[in-house]
């Protein structure tokens, strides 16, 4: 029965080298909503993880703890909250939003926000106090020296991102509550690997998987040469 | 949704997954949608789950497979105009060597036996657990059968998958048990050697499983696109949609999915199925009582 | 320019700073002595608004220093830290970071880089990751990164530790030019005698207070015994002590026995103040229990006041008028006795 | 509509004051489960972060590439992959685990591998590295200096194995592919959460994942508790 | 006890240290000197079996040390980071480290500790967080962690660096103690007057080379002009230079110009050895075209050779033999003539 997994990985190859156009078209979708939901969360989660890791105000370890607890979050819960928002009858249901790929991109990037916000937050956490008092001494303002620290770690910041990004595309509860798994619509490839498992097409699932990794791989190879030229 | 009548329209279709699983409904798009502006979005979840979208407005219709709640959807003025659309049966499916001495027998006869046998230590039966139009129509077996459910699953015996069609397939040929599936299902899975599971029971009135359309009420919810949903059921009823349903699955498994139901309602060529079929998924005598009917569409002649 | 009034300072619970009340004027150079722990550069940290005074205040230019202005401060203000920090990326980088934050030209930004850097040596290593460096390169790149920006007020703590001599040599030099340009500078050393001759005024803190301050000669010469047990540097001995009929015995090593009104017997730290020793040609008979026979081996002119350094088995500082200096013709090499009494021994 | 959240919270609370039988049974399994699977993992996780973060082998940036990949690890392809080695027939069939809370445990431990041995090795690589030279010139042997500069990064440790369990108590795939959220037996939290969705019992569903984020939310006090004891 | 032969180290394709032959004896006191970036750090760091030479090879006690067996040496051998890092916990933790390390007794542990602590003189502190020490501190708990260990091999990277003055005298009498019961002791340091006082042997590192070894008196009296452009601490002068008729004449400050053979115009650094000034009570007419006139402010006598600090404007230091300086009668106060030859004056 293992079989099915070397199947899988063969179908697999057959199915890019093919450039399947279905795949290629679930693939990219996948790529764009995840990609645009990490740049999304990334805009309001790093500053809040600047905001916690290196504020010093009171309640500080309550509110690291708030997101380390949302990271416990399962991904249905999430996706059937947001479904009863975004649902024509929930408060937000006039946007007509639900089983679009916009919803997505915002139900992965609040699902990754936790991610992102601890991470980070302990990242700057580790990084040598003084860092930030260099700064203020050599006239930075308050919001540089935190830029200055976040500078100083990068590495730990590029990872929480590239982190929330493979989360965000490997997870299945949001993109299915409110994007709908709707074929040529909002289907993606976690989807669709449930989908296709399912249907007991467990070779093709396999396939979507491997395409799935391929994907990730890349993107984290990417954005590690990226980081080199920083 | 308002769209200019020249845009194609989203008729958001609510389905259980057993149905789309099958993958006849990929079919039945492509099929509409070259004759249709309307673009068609299903959204394949539980029975329960389904029927939560319709009444929350977020779908347009829904593909069910569960009478009663069928009916009770209707009667919450949440749904409108059903109509059946196909039917198959259900199957008692076990291990082939058949340790409770099931096979063939009628289905009510193949509980009762399996039971006795069961409380031996002999059989294991899986049960969906999951409220799923599967799961009603098991829950009815038992009932009939003359068990109390609730009792049942207290036994040992009686195992709760909480899963879907698949899964708990998959579950029972690991405990070597019985279950009860749709032939869909069943039919893909053994296909692709996932179960080694055989049908033990699979005919008789008892196991016949109903599948309809019904549209969401467009007073209980305006927005929905009411006539694109008509404009669907209506296709399934067709001809095309019904060729559509009989040879979807010929090709790979050697028999059809899905049996017709139209003609065999209107022209009477099967009476004993269609007798089952009136006394399993009609309502009142009628597919869709006349207070549930809305607008003149030649739905019902 | 700047001004401390009743400044505490606690860590938790530790009192770092007690009570400093401190005026440092336009130009000048303060330096701030002290033992470990002393507080200095706490010190520092404030005047530099790093950190806010758990009590008191500081008035920069006469306002008030709080958390709301404190960046204005640390835009004209900046601190080099007694253990250099540097940021990711060259040393040019680091130098630079200041620069870019006060959105200066590229041009005259690499103009000044350039001109930190040689001022500092580091001219060559200025496309090296910071990383790398050596403990000195990395003190000088931090020194480099603050003269840089052109302060008014430049703090430095410890400024030369870890520096070569030639290194020390030049920092010196840029202090001292920097102040007649009328850059004000306080700096934080152990270097003795860097602060006795870079510094206009000095400042003895201990447990966090201001214990002495004044000019670097007055301090030095004339030293007050908290300067003095400080410094160590003359007449501080540790031995073995005995008492014998109310005189304490002292073996101090090198053969040297000091006898001392002290009733503690053991071991102890004892100070003979250089002023209170007579040096004489003959052997002195008097009622002073101290009398010691060396040699001289150094010999100090301080204007008025000559110091001798004499070796008597440990080496003995004496000071006496350059009157008495030339009255005795007194020269290296020469043997002369050293008198003093015992109520001159002082127990630390 | 949103009031499905708050007759959801209001369940929760019910429940949880009624101390309703089948819930304590859910919850301390998945606790149990999800608890297991954490300790497990990071018996090898720890040490191989400890490697990839400290070691100074060829290929390192490789090996880390690989978890950082692995991070986008689908829990359903995992619970497949999984379910294919542990059925009847496949390789590890004859331990007959498969639909045991045994195998769920281990596929669990699987799934945060990655999180553990990706966040250790990346905080390891931020403490000064200066730590371990001092270690070792202290006398300490290579394994014993890379203790101590684990020791001085136990906040990012801490953070990586309370993630990870969190991780792993609101994953889905895994206790559905290998559990089969069998009740009485492997149901625990998700899975109840995500078959109580599918009915449509929504609040039902919501009131689950309450007592979920509770549960989770206590782990996370206790262990920022006990982390102050260390 | 342990020798390097041959030993290089790269990093980065930077030269830290070329072709290193060394032999430390048992027992000595070997001090590194060496400007910033020289190699000193680098030099410790293989001594102490951190680093593995690039080149060359190191031998302990005759075995080669090579990444296999380096623990053992790293047993008997420990080194005193230039930059002290501390571990989590407090002070007493990080002292009973290595002791701990090495599974001796609780109480054992703690009577060590505490001997140390008090060595260091931070028995106070012993229960602080090692995080919120002040620089000197952090220092002394560093070298308390090294102490306790009461290793063979000590090596010490600037142990006295912000130090204040009373614990640099203690550490210095630390290490005599211990180079007295037999530890081996390497230091590197930029503190002179340290070095000549402590060490029995000097190295000078340059660019990653030794340049120079030898007893401090050899190297810092006579001084080599390796040494002498290392220490810069005497005749050592900066300059700007204008060539007339092949004679450089260099305004050193202080209204002093002084005549060298060079042809340099422009800035320049020089240096006149402190051997090569003749000292006169009237002035010389001869051909050396330099001729000062000053007075004496310190003598110092180093028993047959004498140095004499003369202002003439800037500061010359001048070494005579004790007996021309008896037969002159100098003494401090005193006018005196200097003069040396245009070529004694070296371009740096
Ligand atoms: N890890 C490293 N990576 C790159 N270059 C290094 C590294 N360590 C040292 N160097 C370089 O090697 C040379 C020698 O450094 P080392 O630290 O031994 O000097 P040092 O004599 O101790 O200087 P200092 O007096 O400043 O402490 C320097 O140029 C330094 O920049
Ligand atoms: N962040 C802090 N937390 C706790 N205690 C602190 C902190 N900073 C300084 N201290 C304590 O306050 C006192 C003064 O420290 P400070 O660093 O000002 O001393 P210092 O005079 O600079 O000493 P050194 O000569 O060793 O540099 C010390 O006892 C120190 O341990
Ligand atoms: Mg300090
Ligand atoms: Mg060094």
């Amino acid at each position: 029965m293992v079989s099915a997994i070397l199947e899988g990985l063969v179908k697999a190859l057959e199915l890019i080298a093919s450039g399947d156009p279905t795949l290629v078209d679930i693939t990219l979708r996948s790529l764009a909503i995840s990609g645009l939901a990490t740049i999304l969360a990334s805009c309001w989660s790093i500053p809040l993880g600047v905001f916690i890791g290196l504020g010093k105000f009171r309640g500080r370890s309550l509110f690291k703890g708030l997101f380390n607890v949302l990271l416990g979050l399962p991904t249905v819960t999430l996706g059937l909250v947001l479904y009863l928002v975004f649902s024509r009858s929930g408060p937000l249901g006039f946007l007509q939003l639900l089983y679009t790929p916009s919803v997505i991109v915002i139900g992965q990037a609040i699902l990754i926000t936790p991610v992102i916000v601890s991470f980070v937050a302990n990242t700057l956490e580790a990084v040598d106090p003084e860092i930030r008092s260099l700064a203020l001494t050599l006239g930075a303002s308050e919001v540089r020296a935190s830029l200055t620290v976040l500078n100083e770690s990068l590495n730990g910041v590029l990872l929480a991102v590239t982190a929330s990004f493979n989360r965000a595309i490997a997870e299945l509860g949001v993109a299915l509550m409110l994007g709908g798994n709707i074929r040529g619509a909002t289907r993606v490839l976690t989807t669709t690997i449930a989908l296709e498992t399912n249907r007991g097409q467990i070779a093709l699932g396999i396939a979507m998987a491997v395409v799935l990794l391929s994907i990730v791989g890349l993107v984290n190879i990417l954005v590690s040469q990226a980081r080199r030229w920083i | 949704q308002s769209m200019g009548p020249n845009e194609p329209h989203n008729l958001v279709v609510s389905t259980t997954t057993s149905l789309y699983d099958t993958g006849v409904l990929d079919q039945i798009e492509e099929a509409f949608e070259a004759k249709n502006q309307i673009d068609l979005y299903f959204i394949s979840v539980g029975t329960g789950l389904a029927i939560t979208h319709a009444q929350r407005g977020d779908a347009d219709m829904i593909l069910v497979h569960a009478p009663s709640r069928e009916l009770a959807f209707m009667e919450d003025g949440y749904g409108v105009n059903r109509k059946i659309i196909a039917f198959n049966y259900f199957a008692i499916v076990g291990p082939g060597d058949d340790p409770a001495g099931i096979r063939e027998k009628s289905p009510l006869e193949a509980l009762e036996i399996l039971v006795g046998k069961a409380r031996g230590g002999d059989a294991i039966w899986v049960s969906r657990g999951d409220d799923s139009g599967t799961h009603t129509k098991e829950k009815g077996l038992w009932a009939q059968a003359g068990f109390e459910v609730s009792a049942l699953r207290e036994e040992d015996w009686y195992r709760e998958a909480g899963s879907g069609m698949g899964k708990t397939l998959q579950i029972a040929e690991e405990y070597e048990a019985y279950t009860l599936t749709d032939m869909g299902t069943y039919l893909k899975y053994s296909e692709e050697g996932l179960v080694t599971l055989e049908v033990l029971v699979g005919a008789g009135e008892e196991l016949i499983n109903i599948y309809s359309a019904i549209a969401v009420n467009p007073d209980s919810n305006p927005d929905a696109d009411f006539d694109a949903a008509i404009t669907f059921i209506e296709y399934l009823v067709s001809d095309e949609g019904q060729t559509i349903l009989r040879e979807y699955g010929v090709d790979i498994y050697g028999r059809s999915l899905f049996n017709p139901v139209v003609e065999l309602l209107k022209t009477g060529s099967d009476p004993t199925t269609a007798e089952w079929i009136e006394a399993a998924g009609f309502f009142d005598g009628t597919e869709c009582p006349q207070e549930y009917r809305k607008g003149e569409y030649g739905l019902y002649n | 320019m700047i001004e401390l009034a009743g400044v505490s300072k606690i860590y938790n619970g530790i009192e770092a700073l007690k009570n400093i009340n401190l005026k440092v004027e336009r130009g000048e150079i303060l330096t701030i002595l002290g033992p470990n722990g002393s507080g200095k550069t706490t010190l520092l940290k404030i005047l530099g608004a790093l950190e806010m005074p758990t009590e008191g205040f500081i008035l920069s230019n006469g306002v008030r220093v709080d958390e709301g202005n404190a960046e204005e401060t640390r835009r004209t203000t900046t601190l080099v830290f007694q253990r250099a920090v540097l940021l990711r990326g060259t040393v040019r980088d680091n130098v630079a970071y200041g620069l870019r934050i006060r959105n200066l030209a590229g041009p005259e930004i690499e103009k000044r880089v350039k001109a930190a850097l040689s001022l500092v040596g580091l001219e060559d290593l200025a496309d090296r990751p910071s990383k790398g460096l050596s403990g000195g390169e990395q003190q000088r790149c931090s020194l480099a990164r603050a003269l840089v920006l052109e302060c008014n007020l430049l703090l430095l703590d410890e400024p030369t530790a870890n520096l070569d001599p030639e290194s020390m040599i030049i920092i010196k030099q840029v202090i001292k030019r920097l102040s007649e340009r009328g850059v004000t500078i306080v700096l934080a050393t152990h270097d003795l005698k860097q602060a006795q001759e870079l510094s206009e005024r000095i400042l003895l803190l201990d447990g966090g207070e201001i214990v002495e301050s004044g000019r670097p000669d007055d301090l030095f010469l004339g030293q007050s015994s908290d300067m003095a047990r400080f410094t160590r540097s003359e007449n501080f001995f540790s031995g073995e002590s005995r008492v014998l009929e109310g005189v304490a015995r002292i073996n101090i090593g090198g053969g040297v026995e000091i006898h001392g009104a002290l009733s503690r017997g053991g071991p102890v730290n004892i100070h003979v103040r250089p002023e209170d020793i007579i040096v004489s040609n003959e052997r002195i008979v008097s009622s002073a229990r101290n009398n010691l026979l060396g040699s001289i081996f150094r010999i100090e002119d301080h204007n008025s006041i000559i110091r001798i350094k004499v070796d008597v088995g440990v080496v003995f500082t004496v000071q006496i008028t350059r009157r008495s200096f030339e009255e005795m013709g007194l020269n290296v090499g020469q043997e002369v006795y050293l008198t003093f009494k015992a109520s001159s021994v002082m127990l630390l």
